[in-house]
Formats: C-alpha cells, structure tokens, sequence
C-alpha cells in the first residue's frame, strides 16, 4: 500500500511539477502565479501521502500550514498590482 | 542513499546560487540567488543529519532552523535596502554605473 | 548526560562580556530617547568587564564556560585566551572612544527620540555584543550565528545616513557578507559531517588532513575573508565605510572587519592546526601582499579624505594576512612563530586604535569644512590643531614608524619574516610602508598649508570629540611604548602551530 | 523501498529545475515565483529528509512570508538592471567555477564517513534532564539556547536596520501603506475568516512543539502571516514604530530568554541553565514569549520601513 | 474489509492523480488567462480532495481525519479565494490586449 | 652602570617641554620661552655632570624590554656624550635665535612643539645604546623635522617637504631592512666596542653594511642621496641650523660612526675591505659638494652644499679605519657643527635685518652688522682650514690619519676642498669687509650695536663663533673636543 501512495505522490509530484512551465511562459503574471498556486494544492497533497506512507503524522502538520497560507503569496501578488501597491485589489 | 542524493542537491544548488549571485546584476535576483544558496547549504546539512540514522540527527535539524530564520531576517533587510535604493535612483543594483 | 554544570573557578566574567551589551540593546528599543545613556552608562562598565575577563585569563589561563552546564559536543562553550582577551578590550577601549565621541553627534533634542539617536545606539550595542560573541565563541555555528548579529548591525550602521550611495553600498555589502556567512556555514556542515562537533577545541583533536577538511577550511576561509574584504574581495568595504557616520566609520573599520580575520586565525591555528599547509599559507599572505600593495596605490589616488582612510584599511589588512604563514600555519612549530603571532595581533589592536582616529579625525574635517575633498582642506590644521596632530599620530602607526604600535608590530614580523627566510614578505611590508607613507603625507599635506586668512570651521567642532580622536591615536602611540602587557597576555592560551618563543 | 528513491529522484529533479530557473528566467516576476514555488518544495524535501521540525519552518517561511516579502516588492521595484552582467565568456567561465565548487562539494558529500558522527546518542542520554520530547526543541531551548538567543537577537537588528531607512520626519511613524480593501470583498472576507484559524493553528504548532514537530520559529512565522493578511486585508492596521507596548512585545522574548538565563545562572550553575525539576515549566514559557516576539518581529520586519508619520 | 479500504484508497488516490493531471493539462493547454484559470482552481481542488478522501481511512482517529478535512477545507478557501482575486488582476493586466478582453 | 634615570632624565628635558608646548595656546609666549629655556639649561647642566664621571670610564645605562627580541635600550658612553654635549649646547643658542628670529609669527607652539620633538629625537639617537633604538629615535627625528621644513607653508616648502620625506624614508627603508637583516641572523644588535659580526660571511656583511650605511647616508647628505638638503633650505633660518649643525645632517653622521665604530667595529671594517670604497664616496662628496657651492649665487644654497661637502669630513675620518683619522672625523662632527651653525645664523641674520640673500648683495655688510660678519668670518676660515679656527684641527688630523691608513690621495682630497673652500667663502668675507655699502655715503656712525639686528640673533653666532676659536686654541685641553674625541677612539682601539 505504501508503496503506491508514493507513487502517486511522486506522479502528482511530477505533474504539478509540469505544470510550473507556465511560469516560464507566462505570458501574463497572473498566469505565473497560478502555476504556483498549482503546485500548492499539489504540494498538499503529495505531503498528505507521504505523511500515511512514511508513517509521519507529523507531515500532515506541514501540509495545514501550506493549506493555512495557501492563498499568501496571491494575496499580495494582487496587492501589488493594485495601482498603489496598497490599495483594494477589487477596485 | 536518501542522504546522499539530497546531499549532491545542496551540492548542486550550491554551485546555482553561486552563480546566480555573481552573475546577476538586480539586488533582487542576487537576493533570490543568495536564498538559493543558503537552501543548498541548509539541504546539504540536512543529508549530513539524515546518515544519523532514523529520524535524524536533531541537532543540526535545530541548526538549519536557526539558519532559516537568520536568512529571512537578512533577506527582509535586503529587500528594504533594494526598496529604498530603488525609489532613491531608479536603480535596483548596488553596483556603480560603469563607465 | 544531566547538566554537567563544572562551575568554573571564578566570576563568569567571559558571560557578562556579551551580555552586557546585548542586554543594552534589547533594552535600548523600549528605553527609546534614553537609548544613548544606557549605551553612555554601559560602555565604560563594559571597559571594566573586559578588563576584568582579562585579568582572569591573565591570572587564571585559558578560561571557558559550558553554557546551560551542557558540555560540548552537546552544547556550546565560550573561551577565552589571551588573544580573545585582548580583542574584547581593544573594542571596548575604542567603543569608548567612539560613544565619546558621537554622545553629542547622535543625541536627541530633549523629550524626543530621533531615528539617528535611537537606532545609533542601539546598534552599536548591537555591534558590541556580536564582536565579543565572535571573540568567544568556542563553537563554529555559533560563531556563525554571531557573524550574521555582526553584519545586521553593521550594514544599517553603514547606510545610517540613508543617502543614495550609502544603500548602495550597504546593499553591496551585504552581499558580500551574506555570501561569506553562507560560504563559512557550509564549511562548519562539511566538518559537522566528518567529525560530528564544531566544537574548536574538540575539532583540534579529531580533524585531520583529509580531503573534506581542506574543502571545510577552503570555504571557510573564503567566506571570513569576503567578510574581511581581503583583496580581491575588498570592493565593498571603502565607498561602505566612507559612506557611514564618522563614528560608525571607525567601529566598521576599527572593529568589524578584525572579527572575521580573528576567525581566520581561530580556524587555521586552533580549529584545525594540522590541517594547514604551507603552500595555504603563503597564498593567503600572497593575497595579503596583493591587498598591501593595491590599497596603497588606491589610497594614493583617492580625493576625498573619507576614502583615502578607506583604501588605507583595504591596505592594512593585507598585514594580517602575512602573519599567517610567519607564525607557523602549514609548518611545525619553529622558534619565531610567538613573535609573529604576537605581531599580526598587535598590528590588528594597533590599528584598530589608528584606524577609529582617523575616521573620526576625517569626520571632524569633513563637519568644520562641510565636505571632505583633500585638496580643499588647506589650513584645516591650524583650526583643527589637535585633530591634525591625532590624525598625524594615527598616521605613524599605520606606517609602521616608530614610536607606534605600529612599529613594534611590523618590528616583528619583520624579524620573523627574516628569522624564517621568508625574505619576500619583508620586501612587501616594507613597499607597503612607503606607500603608506605616500598616502597619509598627502591627507596631511594640504592641513598644514598656510592659507591668507585663517580658515574657521563652518561648523563648530566640540572639545570633547577633537579629545577622544587624540586619545584613540594616543592608544595606538602608547602601545609602541609599553607592548609587553599585551604581548605577554597573548601568550596565554596561544595555538600550538605557534608555539615556542623567540630571544 | 524503490519507490521512494523514485519519488526522491523526481522530487530532486523538479527541485533543480525550479532553482535553474529562477537564477535563468529572464523576468524578475517570473524567477521570484520560481522562488516561491522553490520554497514549497524544499519543504517536502525536509519531510523526506526526516526533519520535520524545519519542513514545518519551511513552509511557514516560504509559503507565507518569503512570498508576501518578494511578491510585494516586485510591483514596487520594477526596473531592470541597467548594467550590463558579465559577457558569454565571462559568464561561461563563472558557471564552470561554480559547477568546480559544486563537484568538489559533492566529491566531499560522497567522502563523508561511515558510521556518520552524530550527537543522537548525545541528545538522547540528556534529554529527560530538560522534561521534553522533541529532541529539537531540547536543542533549540536547552543545548543550543545560546544560539537561540543570538538568533532572536539578529531578528531584532534586522528589524532595528529596516527601520533605520525611514526618513527622519517619518520615525515613528507606521510601517508600509495603509491596505485598503473594500469591506465587502472576497480579501476582506479571507481576512476575517483566516485569523481566527491561523491563531489557532500557530498555538497548536506552539504547544506540540514541546513533545513534537513545531515550537516557538514555527508558531511564530505563522502567526506573522496571519496578521500581515489581516493587515493587507485592510483590516488592521501595522503600528506605529514608537508604540512602547510594540516595543515591549518585541523584546518581550529576549527578555524572558535572557532574565531566565540569567536566573540559571544563579539556579542551575550556570548562564541558560535550568534546574532539572523545572525545566519544562520555564522552556515552555520562555518558547511562549519568544513566540510572541517573533510574530511580532517577522511581520514588521515584512512590513517595511515605516513610511506614515506618526 | 481492509482490502475494500485499501481498494478505496486507491481508487480515490488515483482519481485524485487524473484530476491533476487534467488541472496540469489545462493549465499548460488552454488558450488564454481566464480559462486556465477556470481549469486549474476546480481541477486541482477536486484532486486534493478526492486524495484526501481516499486516505482518510488510513487516519489514527477522528482528530486526525477532522485535521485532514479541515486541511482541504482551507486549500478550498484559499483556491476560491485566490482565483476571484487573480482573475481581477489578470482581468486589469491584460485589458486592452489583444485576446484579453476590452478596457 | 649607575643612575639608570640619569639617561632618561636627558631625554626628558627636551621630550617634556615638546609635548607641554604643544597644548599651549599659541599666545603663551612668555611660558613657551621659559620652558624652552629651562629645557635647554637643564640638559646642559646634566651633560655637564655626566661629562666628568664618563671621562673617568664609566656609563650610564638604562634598558627596558618592549617586547622579547626588543629592547629599549639608552646607554651613555664618550661617543653618545659627544653628540649629546653639542646638540645640547647648540639646542640651547638656536632656541635663543628662533625665539628672536620668529618674533610674532603665526603657529609657533607648533613649531617649538616639533622643535623640541627634533632636539630630543637627536638626544635620543645619540643615548641609544643599540641600533633598534637608534632607529627609533632615528625615524622620530625625520617624522619630527618634516613639520619644520614645511612650516612655511607654502608650495615651495611642501615641494621639499615632499623630497626630504621621500629620501628619508627611503633612507630608512635601506636602514630597517639592514636592521632586520642583521638581527634576524646575530639577534639584537647592540653598542658594544668591537662589533659582534664576525661569524658572518662576506657577502652577507657587505649587503649589511651597504644596507645600514646607504639608509644613513641620506640623512648625512652623501651623494648622490643629498639632493633633499639644498631643497630644504626654503625652511627659516633656525630649522637650517638643526638640520645642518645640531640634528638631521649630523645623526646620518653619527650613525655611520655607530655603524662602522660600534657594529661593525674598525678591524671588521678594514678586514672586509668596506671603508675604502665609503672613504671614496665621502671624498667625491667633499668634492662635489664644494664645486657645486661653488656655483650658487644664494647665500644659504652655497652654505648647504658647503654642508654636503662639509659632512662627509666625518665619514671620511672613520672610513679610513686608522686611529688618527677616526679621531679627525670624530671631532670634525663637533667643529663642523660649531661653525656651520654660526654661519647660519649669521645669514639668517643678514637676511632679516639687512634682507640680503644672494652673494652679491654682501658688499659692505660688515659695516653694517660688525658683530655678526666677525663671527661670520670666523667660522667661514675656520671652514676653509685657516688656523687657529677648530677646523684646522680637524682636517689636520684627517691628513695625518690618511698617511697614516697609506691612502696618500686623502691628502689631495683635503687640499682640493681647501682650496674650494676658500674659493666660495673668501669673496662672501672680502665683499663684507672691503667692498663699500652700495648707496651708503650719507648717514653719520652710528654705535656699535645698534647696526646689529635683535640682540638674540647677534648673541648665538657670537657665542658660537668664540667657541669654534676656542676649541681650536685649546684643543690640547682634555676637554676640549679634540681630547674627547681622542678619549673615544684610544677606549674604541683599546689603546
């Protein structure tokens, strides 16, 4: 069983891990934070995994503290490009 | 032989950042670079804790969290540097202009 | 293993020494706009303190401390022998000499805390705890962890005055010194991983000459020496220091740098004293020789005061280096090793003294004159006559003319340089002394020009501050006169590569 | 097991590609991503590296705080690098000497010895005298709580240094801009609903990080996070740099650290010394107070110089 | 009754894989910004939790699958969130380009 | 060895009052001058008690180690009492000149600061009882001189600042490296009679010795290394006679009578074959230094190269390494002094009282300033070897001591650079006193004295000049220079 799980973890693994070409091509920069976003939920998810294959309770620690800030990085990459840097993304 | 793979990676990411560091011009790259490197050497010591045996030698485990931290705080001085140099010039590299 | 807590005989006086000013700067940030007489209050009871540790390792020996009871390899020691001792007190003296001087520069108007006034302070207690942690410390990560408290108080101490080319060359430098910190922490995992200690003294008895060893010493000593801005890893260091407040010129200049090239040392004679060769070391002088002769000429080129005194500590520096291979690095031990040894230190305190001088002697020509441009300073000398004649006497010692601690030091190596056939290096400090020569003369020149009408500076200039810059250069006279004290108590404890004593 | 080398093998390789890229990538946006995506996935090599005391600080650094850092900073500083880098050649051979050092560090990875030293047996036969049971912690607080010490210690100067950029007619006054979001907005909705969970789970971290994975950095970086989003939610505001009661909470964890240090010297024998009977009891506060300061000092230290008046 | 929590587990884990494969797919294929990013916040979040799903028999007890819940919970929150404010700033970034839509 | 202060106390009359100089204000002139004075005094009144228990064999020392290898170390033998009684005798007339001949002008606690800083560096040298001490005291000196020679402060003056600190840095460069070599081989090195070489090779003394003399012969103005001397003539009056009689020009001299009498000792020297290409630079310098005087037009100029030539007298005398000559350079240091001296201040005097600089504006000065050209003419025969003025002594002995060495071209030597001599200070003496003033038939006589300028720069050349005489007359007193100088080189040679 546990060998499967790390299987999966690494074939999610590489497939987020694809995915992160975006940022290379971008074009927009919403486009490039995406890919990361991506590789978020990726991340979890092969953590999760490996917490049950290697019998780590404690990783599923670190996958709720990514979970926690998983939205972080897009927060302030959309306050940056609001007009002020500082003012309502929403606007 | 976890160790020793993830311990070549630090090796690896040493030899990137280095060259990240002293090829890049923009502070904020060099400070991307510099980050690199450190995580190479924090992964490296990391391998060197890991041929402890199982679950590791906690030792540098603290270690390479007082390194990271040590980092951020260098890292948010050097991004207020870039900040500040940048609005003062319009430059975001410490270098004089050649010339 | 419980806490193996071994009291040591006597008042741990090697603790209080980093603490006190690390204590004063936590407490400098609630106590605000009292920031500077905490710091006024705890600068001479450091002086003291250090005196004290002094007078215990010159009574006592070699001291050291388990932190917490926890004995390494498990937990950190602290020690101190003479050559620490003499480290801690040469910055507190010139400590002294700097609040000194800045008490009135960096002082805020009553009832109000000023940025300057507060954040001064504050990192200069800052800065003195981690120079003390770095002459202490017994622990390569830990001394890393006091590297790093060094260059964040450094770093804003160099852009105080938030000028353009002052973050720029604060941004510079701490690349420089990130880069250097990163290096030498990965040299402390490679020796963490073939010994399983970074305890000094424990790495003496494991570490042997092997491959991972000289790779460990290799980026170590790569790492301190950007951070000791050893050519060709100099550039950061004079438009840093040049750039910086007078005061916080001369502690960078004085002070800081000497904590990575104290490593050096530390790493070579005492972490891993068979490691070294010979040829290491006379590369690390050959680059030593490099930074005498470069800086020299640059220095000579320089127009602005701040930047010749900059050069001129690129210059010196090299000096350092050329001790390493006089003292025995890469050798067995040889019967002039104490004298070189004892010379590299005493040319590190001695110009450690001149150097705070100079750049607090720079700084007050550059407030009575408004700028610092060499060729306009003409008849600063006679309105500034003390200051002039401090700067003259920090001068001599840079020179290696005697009567200096200058001298005595290069006096020293000299000899050891002839006694050990390394004829080379002589020829090398004896062209650096030309050059210096060259460099100060031309600062000095225009000051003593007569001018039609007496020049009045735009500023006037405390009698308090021209008296602190002649004490600092006096210091660095003094230690010309009466060395013994000092070279005596840098016997205590010295590393077995330079054992022996010559005459 | 095969599969984990597998699962190492592309771990390793999307790790290496991902930094390639961010020192190659020709858009600054573009490699500060890299970087972030880069951080999450050192994390889960912490994992496999059986350190999950530093994955946990990891993912709170560099999912949280590194990315608020540089992500912020990109919009602010735009330009490119006006001077040229080195040229091909130049380039060339400074990638061939960084390739030379990482060779030669691999050459010293693979000559490490075996048995590998370790301090295992070290920690195990001291770490009933502390009362804990994450052997880091026992590192961090009782063996090493020097360094520890030091560490908050250079927090607080980067912190001191940050600061010391404000123009002098804005000392004291609130760091950053003031965030506005409008109130009905998903961020303001995000920004009240994630705090009360980020309290909760920087707290958590805190507490098991005496017997497990996490403690005082973990717990603090998380708490950091949690209010810089609330702060560029717009829903708090960053306080004023003269604020005595922030003063206090930033020294809040030096003190503790150092008063009870001190006291063991008096206790214990010696500076950070604990007596053994009340170890726990005073590691767990000092970790409580050093929590505190280091929430405080990460976010301001993300939060910039102050750039409001008072 | 182990094999059936073993065969679950697999069959979610697996499904969950396909998911983000598909939301990988979509991200590097679709042809423009808005779409990509339609694709990605629903795929990848139904990936995750059909991963998490699939190893929640595997948990120790109930606090831990509550912990695992609430871990996708928060991964959904943050997708929701992020795709409503990364489609404004794509929205503003790309206006006026030729295939973004109108300023 | 008794009195181990007594040697310290020597050094301090001159050291004290330099650094209480420099703190006064510059309008303390009336306790600038006492202190000068007192200083003055009170290291001639310890010379002169040292004098007679030296005389009767025995030495003062005081040692003190500064770190292992190093010592400091001041020892008072007839050599060193030699230098000691002339620079202090000396100190004492030019501070009563300088304080004349400044007056009023500006930086004067600067210039009596480094004044006093000079004349105790050359204490110094003189006291010092081995070469690391010498060199001490040796490079203080250069240190202390440059803010004199640049006291005016103008481009001209840091124009030969500049040369006098490139040659004498040189110069001590040379010195240090022959120190540090020597040393490094044979440990430290100091005075004691008869050297302490002799196991070394050759090759190795001869580098040394080239080393340790070439560095010296900056300071003592033997070409080619001379050029900074007439350079630094642009430098007031009394800073020439320090760097001419009482300081700079004679520690280069001194120390090479150190090197050659005391490291070395006078048999290594003759068996190495090292003295005789040095007795032939001095001599080319005696005679170049004479033909270039020869040619200058400016009063001052001609008298530095008259010292250039002058000089080497000294470094002829022990070059020789024969008894009598050594006694002739030995003296030669005191008698040069005495009368270089007094024609310094006399053109001092000329320049300031009658502003005549060139050669051809002496017509009738004698006339004008009686005093002042006797004194003149007195050292200026003296110079040329006319009898019974010191100089006759000393080139006498010099002669004889050259036939005695069997180096018959010393003779040649000697009459040549009489005879130059005479050729550019007899027409300054004559144009004095038999050509009439230019422009002065009117005007009745006046007293004697009040054609002279300010009684203090009139006194010090008188003083000098009677001196000079005396020491010439009474040369067979067992004081007198000539007998010391005997009394050295018969304690040198065991005789």
């Amino acid at each position: 069983m546990a060998e499967f799980l790390v299987v999966a973890a690494a074939f999610v693994l590489l497939t987020v891990g694809a995915g992160l070409v975006r940022i290379l091509h971008g074009p927009a920069e919403a486009d490039r934070m995406m890919a990361a976003q991506l590789l978020g939920s990726g991340g979890i998810a092969v953590l999760l995994l490996l917490a049950v294959a290697m019998e780590r309770p404690a990783a599923v620690d670190v996958a709720l503290v990514l979970a926690l800030l998983a939205a972080f990085a897009a927060v302030a990459f959309v306050k940056g490009r609001s007009p002020s840097g500082a003012g309502d993304p929403e606007a | 032989m976890t160790a020793t793979l993830y311990g070549l990676t630090g090796a690896a990411l040493v030899g990137i950042g280095l060259y990240g560091l002293i090829v890049r011009r923009h502070a904020l790259r060099r400070l991307l670079a510099f980050n690199l490197l450190g995580s190479g050497v924090f992964l490296l010591f990391g391998a060197v804790a890991e041929r402890a045996g199982p679950g590791g030698d906690p030792v540098p485990h603290a270690m390479i969290i007082t390194g990271i931290v040590v980092a951020l705080a260098a890292t948010a001085l050097g991004v207020a540097l870039v900040l500040h140099l940048a609005r003062e010039t319009g430059r975001a590299e410490p270098d004089p202009p050649e010339g | 293993m419980p806490p193996v807590a071994a009291p040591e005989a006597g008042f741990p006086w090697i603790v209080l020494a980093i603490l006190l000013p690390l204590a004063g700067m936590v407490a400098a940030l609630p106590l605000g706009r009292h920031a500077r007489a905490l710091a006024l209050l705890l600068i001479p009871a450091g002086l003291v303190v250090a005196l004290l540790l002094a007078a215990q390792v010159w009574r006592e020996g070699e001291v050291t401390y388990a932190l917490g009871g926890w004995t390494p390899p498990l937990g950190i020691a602290l020690r101190a022998d003479g050559f620490s001792a003499v480290m801690v007190v040469t910055t507190a003296v010139v400590l002294l000499g700097v609040a000194l001087f800045a008490q009135s520069s960096f002082r805020a108007p009553p009832g109000e805390e000023t940025r300057a006034a507060l954040l001064f302070w504050a990192l200069l207690l800052g800065l003195w705890g981690a120079l003390n942690a770095a002459f202490l410390g017994n622990d390569l990560f830990n001394l890393y962890v006091a590297l790093e408290l060094l260059t964040l108080a450094a770093v804003p101490m160099a852009s105080l005055e938030a000028r353009a080319e002052t973050l720029a060359a604060a941004l510079r430098y701490l690349f420089f010194a990130l880069a250097g910190s990163v290096l030498y922490l990965l040299g402390a995992v490679l020796l963490y991983g073939a010994y399983g200690t970074l305890d000094i003294t424990l790495l003496a008895e494991r570490a042997g000459p092997e491959p991972v060893t000289w790779a460990a010493a290799a980026l170590m000593t790569a790492g301190l020496l950007a951070k000791t801005a050893l050519f060709p890893l100099h550039l950061w260091l004079p438009p840093a220091h040049a750039g910086a407040p007078a005061a916080a010129s001369a502690v960078l200049s004085a002070l800081v740098v000497k904590a990575s090239f104290f490593l050096v040392l530390r790493l070579w004679f005492d972490a891993l004293p068979g490691v070294m060769t010979a040829a290491a070391g006379q590369l690390l002088a050959a680059l030593g020789a490099g930074a005498i002769l470069f800086g020299s000429v640059l220095a000579l080129h320089q127009v602005r005061m701040k930047l010749l005194v900059a050069y001129s500590t690129v210059a010196q520096l090299g000096y350092l280096f050329l001790m390493v291979p006089l003292a025995g690095g890469g050798g067995a031990a040889q019967p002039w090793d104490a004298g070189a040894w004892s010379g590299g230190v005493l040319h590190a305190v001695s110009h450690a003294f001149a150097k705070a001088a100079m750049f607090l002697a720079a700084g007050l020509f550059l407030r009575a004159a408004g700028h610092d441009r060499i060729a306009e300073l003409r008849g600063m000398g006679a309105a500034l006559p003390m200051v002039t004649l401090a700067f003259g006497l920090a001068g001599l010692s840079l020179l290696g003319l005697p009567p200096s601690g200058g001298f005595i030091a290069k006096w020293l190596l000299l000899t050891t340089a002839m006694a050990s056939g390394q004829w080379w290096w002589a020829l090398v400090m004896f062209a650096g002394g030309l050059l210096a020569a060259g460099y100060v003369f031309r600062a000095l020149t225009p000051l003593l020009a007569r001018t039609e009408t007496p020049v009045l500076p735009g500023r006037p200039v405390p009698r308090h501050q021209q008296w602190a810059v002649l004490g600092l250069a006096l210091c660095s006279v003094a230690l010309g006169v009466a060395p013994l004290m000092p070279f005596a108590l840098l016997q205590v404890g010295r590393p077995e590569a330079a054992e022996e004593g010559i005459g | 097991m095969t599969a984990l080398w597998l699962l190492d093998l592309c771990l390793v390789a999307v790790i290496l590609a991902v930094a390639l890229s961010a020192v190659a990538a020709r858009d600054l946006f573009a490699a500060t991503v890299f970087f972030v995506a880069y951080g999450l996935l050192i994390a889960l090599a912490w994992v496999r590296l059986d350190a999950v005391d530093v994955a946990l600080a990891e993912a709170a650094i560099g999912a949280g705080l590194t990315g608020v850092l540089l992500l912020g900073v990109t919009a602010r500083v735009h330009m490119e690098a006006r001077t040229p880098g080195p040229g091909r050649g130049m380039r060339l051979a400074i990638g061939a000497g960084c390739a030379a050092v990482s060779v030669a560090l691999a050459a010293a990875v693979l000559s490490l010895p075996v048995p590998a030293p370790s301090l295992v047996p070290a920690v195990e036969a001291a770490i009933p005298a502390t009362g804990l049971g994450n052997p880091v912690t026992a590192v961090l607080l009782a063996f090493r709580g020097y360094d520890t010490l030091l560490e908050t210690l250079v927090l607080l100067l980067a912190l001191l240094g940050v600061w010391s950029l404000a123009p002098d007619r804005l000392w004291g006054g609130r760091p950053g801009l003031r965030h506005r979001a409008r109130p009905e907005g998903t961020l303001a909705w995000l920004g009240r609903l994630l705090p009360p969970i980020g309290l909760l789970v920087g707290v958590y971290v805190f507490w098991i990080g005496s017997d497990q994975p996490g403690g005082a950095f973990q717990a603090g970086t998380i708490l950091a996070a949690v209010w810089l989003l609330a702060i560029m939610a717009g829903l708090s505001d960053a306080p004023p740099v003269r604020s005595l009661a922030l003063r206090l909470v930033l020294v809040a964890g030096p003190v503790v650290f150092l008063g009870i240090g001190t006291a063991g010297l008096f206790v214990a024998g010696a500076f950070l010394g604990y007596p053994p009977a009340a170890a726990k009891t005073l590691i767990v506060t000092v970790e409580a107070a050093l929590t505190l300061s280091i929430a405080a000092t990460l976010a301001l230290l993300v939060a910039g110089a102050p750039e409001r008046a008072p | 009754m182990r094999l059936a929590l073993d065969l679950f587990t697999i069959l979610c884990v697996s499904a969950g894989g396909v998911f983000f494969l598909a939301a990988t797919i979509g991200m590097l294929r679709f042809p423009d910004t808005l779409t990509r990013l339609h694709a990605l916040t629903k795929a990848d979040n139904l990936g995750l939790g059909l991963v998490v799903l699939g190893l929640l028999p595997r948990m120790e007890g109930v606090a831990e699958a509550l912990k695992l819940v609430g871990i996708w919970l928060l991964a959904l929150l943050a997708a929701a969130t992020v795709a409503q404010l990364v489609a404004r700033a794509a929205l503003r970034e790309t206006a006026g380009q030729p295939g973004g839509p109108p300023r | 060895m008794r009195g181990a202060l007594l040697p310290l106390l020597v050094l301090a009359t001159s050291l004290v009052p330099a650094v209480v100089i420099f703190f006064l204000s510059e309008h303390a002139w009336r306790t600038r001058t006492a202190i000068n004075i007192a200083g003055a005094v009170g290291k001639l009144a310890l010379v002169a008690y040292m004098l007679d228990s030296v005389a009767a064999g025995a030495e003062y020392e005081l040692r003190f180690p500064l770190v292992p290898g190093l010592d400091f170390l001041l020892r008072v033998d007839a050599l060193a009492l030699l230098f000691v009684t002339l620079s202090a005798a000396l100190w004492l007339l030019t501070t009563i000149y300088a304080i004349a001949y400044l007056g009023e002008g500006p930086h004067q606690s600067r210039f009596f600061g480094f004044f006093s800083l000079c004349v105790a560096a050359t204490t110094g040298i003189a006291l010092s009882g081995s070469l690391i001490t010498f060199f001490i005291f040796y490079e203080l000196l250069t240190l202390s001189t440059w803010p004199l020679v640049v006291h005016r402060g103008d481009g001209e003056s840091f124009a030969a600042g500049r040369k006098y600190l490139a040659y004498t840095l040189g110069g001590s460069t040379s010195l240090l490296l022959g120190i540090v070599w020597l040393e490094g081989l044979v440990g430290p090195i100091e005075f004691t009679r008869h050297g302490t070489l002799a196991g070394l090779d050759s090759a190795t003394l001869g580098i040394c010795f080239l080393l340790l003399v070439g560095g010296l012969a900056v300071k003592a103005a033997i070409v080619p290394l001379h050029a900074w001397l007439p350079a630094a003539m642009v430098a007031p009056a009394p800073v020439s006679a320090l760097l001419h009689a009482v300081a700079v020009v004679k520690a280069g001299a001194f120390g090479i009578l150190r090197v050659v009498l005391d490291v070395f000792g006078i048999g290594l020297v003759q068996a190495e074959g090292l003295g005789v290409p040095l007795a032939a630079m001095a001599s080319l310098t005696i005679l170049y230094g004479s033909l270039r005087a020869l040619a200058q037009d400016d009063i001052k100029r001609r008298l530095a190269f008259s010292t250039v030539s002058q000089v080497s007298y000294i470094t002829l005398g022990v070059a020789l390494a024969g008894p009598v000559a050594a006694v002739g350079g030995l003296v030669h240091l005191v008698h040069q002094g005495l009368m270089k001296i007094t024609l310094f201040f006399c053109a001092g005097a000329l320049a300031e009282t009658l502003h005549i600089h060139k050669v051809g504006e002496m017509d009738g000065a004698g006339r004008r300033m009686p005093l002042t050209m006797l004194a003149f003419s007195i050292a200026a025969l003296g110079m040329i070897g006319v009898p019974p003025v010191a100089g006759f002594v000393s080139k006498w002995y010099l002669g004889v001591g050259g036939l005695q060495a069997g180096q018959v071209w010393v003779i040649f030597v000697l009459a040549g650079s009489s005879l130059l001599n005479a050729a550019y200070f007899l027409p300054l003496v004559y144009r004095a006193w038999f050509v009439p003033p230019p422009g002065e038939r009117a005007g009745g006589w006046t007293p004697l004295l009040a054609r002279e300028g300010h009684w203090g720069l009139v006194l010090p050349p008188v003083a000098t000049a009677a001196v000079a005489l005396a020491a010439g007359l009474f040369a067979a007193v067992a004081l007198s220079p000539l007998g010391w100088a005997r009394l050295i080189v018969a304690r040198d040679y065991g005789l």
